[in-house]
């Protein structure tokens, strides 16, 4: 099949604007092989820290009604050195995802993906569980904008910004971003988020606190893509509870310029990537839109 | 409404069945998993300690499932520690199933450990059928055997032959189930099918071996989950997904993936040789 | 019926612990009259500014799929004059909601409330859809500050405190509330959200954004009442997305003392409230639990 | 899945029917509101402008329903304004309905404008039973009149009385369709129920008649409405949420209104004197 759907953002040339998010099927290079083999546009690495991690015990991920889950994965990866011989061989459209708990780390784990065929990275400044990397980085103005900077003297290619709603505020925090030299933004990311068994009388993930994606989030992803994409002026990739093509088409509507999915992936499986391209272009065809960017940002009208 | 398998269900333990002092049968009662598949694994929550996937077993009771658990670290031995009364979360289940259809006639199944598990529920589901059942089980020595009693149970009804094996020859041949097999093979030329689960490089011989006697097989992979829904990318192998893709993969399937018998993701998802 | 599930917080001695949120049905004391009834433990009032507001034109309310809302009513309220007669016989428990723009707005309004048989007050510090009122002034930590000791020194009766999670910390503004003067804690309020229709290509609610209520947002509220309660000493008020009895329980075993219900209400009609408040009395019966207070806090353990 | 109520349906202008220069009948396909009971309404959102309440008028094609808007303020002007091919919103039906069974024998409907949408809907349901039916209409002129032909076909399958009362005179009785009401009860004391749907001065006229001549009745109660399924409060009456516990109430529900057609709640929720 052909995943048609030619998009351009950040200056990279994308099949399509579905995005397989980060920390979604992110660490193997066979399976990105296959990712883009059966539909998608381009795709974000799990979040790679200097070193390995392990990330937290199991359980590490619960179902919360509604097609959502909250995880607390830890953000266990493979660490650069380890993922940069993984993805050595990679022609695919694959980002790479960053994070770090010090502004030093971004500029080495940079570094080793210099000789690569990626398209270039995502930095993570969002992720709502892990102490000290992530969300806590993200809530500093001033280290959100000395690591962009640190990692634009590394590298040539886009680099993204991955922001979500934490303690601070997004539209501030993406601001800086833009002015730091981001060339696009990824909104959202999960938010903090509990389950607790009544029966056993404690939380279950092992974390206690995690990550809240899926359905349940879609109206806070695209209420901060229509914001951001009002005060912006580099690209916005919209994220957060996409479960079906019309999900696609309210975000881009709302200003994005691409999209990623997450939790449909482990909700409907991986053939569900190819599906909703299908139906973006289904879409697209029905409506005589010759380019889909002109539905880009039209909610703002 | 039907049940969301995805969502936890806190289930009472409601009995027990100690195979050996390091292993443990835990019956209770969930609907969906007693309509589980063989060779489809429940992800069961250890409340404030670990959550674990875990073969299917068997019960007799309607609506009732079973776990089987071998003692070994953290999670293992807190769920080995539960007893009737006590409460575990369950999700799932989850992964495909052993493929079987009445045509195939002469059946080998090939397990070792709590390998045996999803073993015991499919010859439970087809042992009814008109076809011939050989079972080789393979252990360190005697006393860690378990289910053999299970399966001289139903071989009063029909029968089956079990072989088996002990590293140290306390029981049956002393070897490996896999020499036990590769005998067997040697004689028997009419085999439709081979199943097998159990430690990793033990199903790489007996697909090796089914393939020079070009027999068919299937095998139950294991490698370490997380989300147990094709999410996290902790369990792949190749690039497939063992918990969405397999568990149950045949001989066409193993065949394309290199990593079998040979590395596998640690928990930082870092390719390791075993 | 007798709904008796004796609770005491911040004082107050409540029938149970099933409180109606502000906005919803809070604006006729006829309809207190009945929810007293009908079960409630107390009521909050729909959040009263100093002059009457009539809120945003239609649409003010959109449902998102699984029990959620969207709303950006713009606190239409009658104002602190006439609604201090609507509700001047009132003698149920009844906690007044209060908004404003501006620090001297809070004591003339707490005034018009001096000689009023009510249980005491709750202050809306995050109302995340009306522009200088609600969410705005939650986010300047120094007015909140100001705000609840003028608040404070017009009344001895119990102050609440509502958060949401907005542009700041919620653990931050909730600390600064408690060193004020707050006698409590409610969270959490809204989400700002949004909803496009595809077809029309538009946001739906007439002010565009609003805020998110119902199932979405309950694992963000357990998250928040969880953290709330690890660091403060004043009791919590838990809400968001309580849907079911088990939901209650779930809040209490976080932290909250008692529990607020909004989209409920919407949902499954006004006699949710008395069956959820029948749920719990049979929850603790079963599980031999003699005082509610038992089950507060316990997932810390 | 069953379609919920409560979600935005985007539904096609298909027919437009002009009654009279300021009001319009709008057609569209819509399962849900096709199958509404008489007295429901529907909230009708005009993308960009306004979202209003509107009782469902009835339609002769299957799956379909339809609204009838009087040209009024910006909502209503804007929603009279579409067109064929245009989109709307709708979600609902919400409310309750008139009641209606075989016993009664005698009804009178009275309403003026577009109060006159739920009775004919109610009309149209039970027009085929074995009672009697006597319909009384008012409007401030000639003019302003409608439904009066969909009525007068009606009638020629089964005998309906329509009576008819124009302020001006212009056609019909000159006065309110109260008066009407008045005189037809002096003679006819058989009636078993009165349905009423118009200004609310109007219908807590036909209120006391009723009481008067101790005739039941039930009628369509206006108020401001945001949220349409009880969570808001702008449409209260009393102790009574107008679109849950509504929009139709009887004479001994109405008894305890003491706000009806006394006040009313402005936008901000202050109880206003009619
Ligand atoms: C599909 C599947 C079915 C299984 N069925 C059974 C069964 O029926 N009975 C049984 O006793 N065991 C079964 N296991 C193995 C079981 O999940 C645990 O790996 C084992 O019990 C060891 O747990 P532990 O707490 O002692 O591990 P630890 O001491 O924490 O670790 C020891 C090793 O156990 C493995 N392990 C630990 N956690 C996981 C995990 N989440 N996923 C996969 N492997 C893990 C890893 O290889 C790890 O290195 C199955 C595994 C899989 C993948
Ligand atoms: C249950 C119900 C059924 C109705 N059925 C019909 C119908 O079938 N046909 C029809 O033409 N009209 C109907 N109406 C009235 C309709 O909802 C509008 O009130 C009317 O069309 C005036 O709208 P506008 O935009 O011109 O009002 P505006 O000019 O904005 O305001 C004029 C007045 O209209 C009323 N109004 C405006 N918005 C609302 C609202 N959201 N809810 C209630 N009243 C409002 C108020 O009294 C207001 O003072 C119904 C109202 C209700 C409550
Ligand atoms: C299991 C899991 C792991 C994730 N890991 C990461 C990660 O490593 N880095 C990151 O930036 N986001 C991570 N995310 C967040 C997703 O990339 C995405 O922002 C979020 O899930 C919202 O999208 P969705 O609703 O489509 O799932 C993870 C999400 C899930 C569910
Ligand atoms: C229609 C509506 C109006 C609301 N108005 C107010 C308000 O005036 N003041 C306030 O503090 N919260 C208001 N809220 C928020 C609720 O009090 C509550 O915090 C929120 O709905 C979350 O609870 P729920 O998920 O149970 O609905 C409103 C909510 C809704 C749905
Ligand atoms: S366990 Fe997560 S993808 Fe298989
Ligand atoms: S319109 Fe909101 S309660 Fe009736």
């Amino acid at each position: 099949m052909d995943y048609d759907i030619p998009i351009n953002i950040a200056g990279l040339d994308l099949k399509n604007p579905v995005i397989v998010a980060s920390g979604i099927l992110g660490l193997s290079q066979s399976i990105f092989d296959r990712l883009y083999k059966i539909g998608a546009g381009a795709i974000v690495s799990k979040s790679i820290s200097l070193l390995p991690r392990e990330g937290y015990r199991n359980p590490t991920i619960v179902s919360v009604d509604n097609m959502s889950y909250i995880n607390a994965v830890g953000l266990a990866n493979p660490g650069a050195e380890s993922f940069s011989t993984e993805i050595s061989k990679n022609k695919g459209p694959l980002l790479v995802s960053l994070v770090g708990s010090e502004k030093s780390e971004f500029s080495v784990i940079v570094r080793k993906f210099r000789d690569h065929k990626i398209l270039g990275f995502e930095l993570n400044l969002s992720c709502p569980h892990v102490e000290k990397m992530g969300m806590e980085i993200g809530d500093d103005l001033k280290l959100v904008y000395d690591i962009i900077q640190s990692i634009k003297k590394e590298t040539t290619k886009p680099l993204f910004v991955k922001v979500g709603l934490g303690k601070s505020d997004i539209l501030e925090v993406a601001k800086v971003a833009e002015s730091a030299g981001a060339d696009g933004i990824t909104a959202i990311n999960t938010l903090r988020a509990m389950k607790i068994d009544i029966e056993t009388q404690c939380p279950v993930l092992e974390n206690k606190i995690g990550g809240l994606s899926g359905s349940a989030i879609k109206p806070l992803g695209i209420r901060c893509v229509y914001e951001l994409s009002k005060s912006l002026k580099i690209p916005i990739i919209g994220c957060g509870g996409i479960m079906t093509y019309s999900d696609v088409v309210e975000y881009m509507m709302a200003g994005a310029s691409a999209i990623q999915i997450g939790s449909l992936i482990g909700l409907k499986g991986i053939s569900s990537i190819g599906k909703i391209v299908m139906g973006l272009r289904s879409y697209l065809e029905a409506g005589n839109i010759n380019d889909i960017k002109e539905i880009i940002g039209i909610a703002h009208r | 409404m039907p049940i969301d398998k995805n969502l936890m269900r806190l289930v009472k333990i409601e009995d027990v069945n100690i195979e050996t002092p390091t292993v443990k049968t835990i019956f209770f009662k969930d609907s969906l998993s007693s309509v589980s598949k063989p060779g489809q694994f429940l992800m069961v929550w250890i409340p404030r300690r670990e959550e674990l996937p875990l073969s299917v077993m068997i019960s007799d009771t309607k609506n009732h499932a079973a776990i089987t658990i071998r003692k070994n670290g953290y999670g293992s031995t807190s769920l080995f520690n539960k007893d009737i009364g006590d409460r575990i979360g369950i999700r799932g289940p989850f992964g495909n199933s052993f493929s079987f259809n009445k045509s195939l006639k002469n059946i080998i199944f090939l397990g070792g450990g709590t390998g045996l598990v999803p073993l015991v529920r499919l010859l439970y589901y087809i042992k009814e059928y008109d076809s011939k059942f050989t079972f080789i089980m393979g252990a360190k020595t005697k006393s860690e055997l378990f289910f053999t009693e299970l399966i001289y149970e139903w071989a009063k009804a029909k029968k089956i032959d079990l072989h088996i094996a002990t590293e140290d020859g306390s029981l049956g041949t002393k070897g490996y189930p896999t020499d036990i097999l590769r005998a067997f093979l040697s004689v028997h030329k009419d085999i439709d099918m081979i199943y097998t689960c159990g430690p990793e490089l033990m199903m790489k011989k007996v697909y090796d071996i089914a393939i020079i006697n070009s027999v068919r097989m299937e095998a139950s992979i294991e490698r370490y989950m997380k989300c147990g829904i094709g999410i996290c990318s902790s369990c792949c192998i190749n690039d497939k997904l063992v918990c969405v893709d397999g568990t149950i993969f045949n001989e066409t399937k193993i065949q394309k993936l290199t990593e079998f018998g040979v590395s596998y993701r640690n928990k930082s998802g870092i390719l390791t040789k075993f």
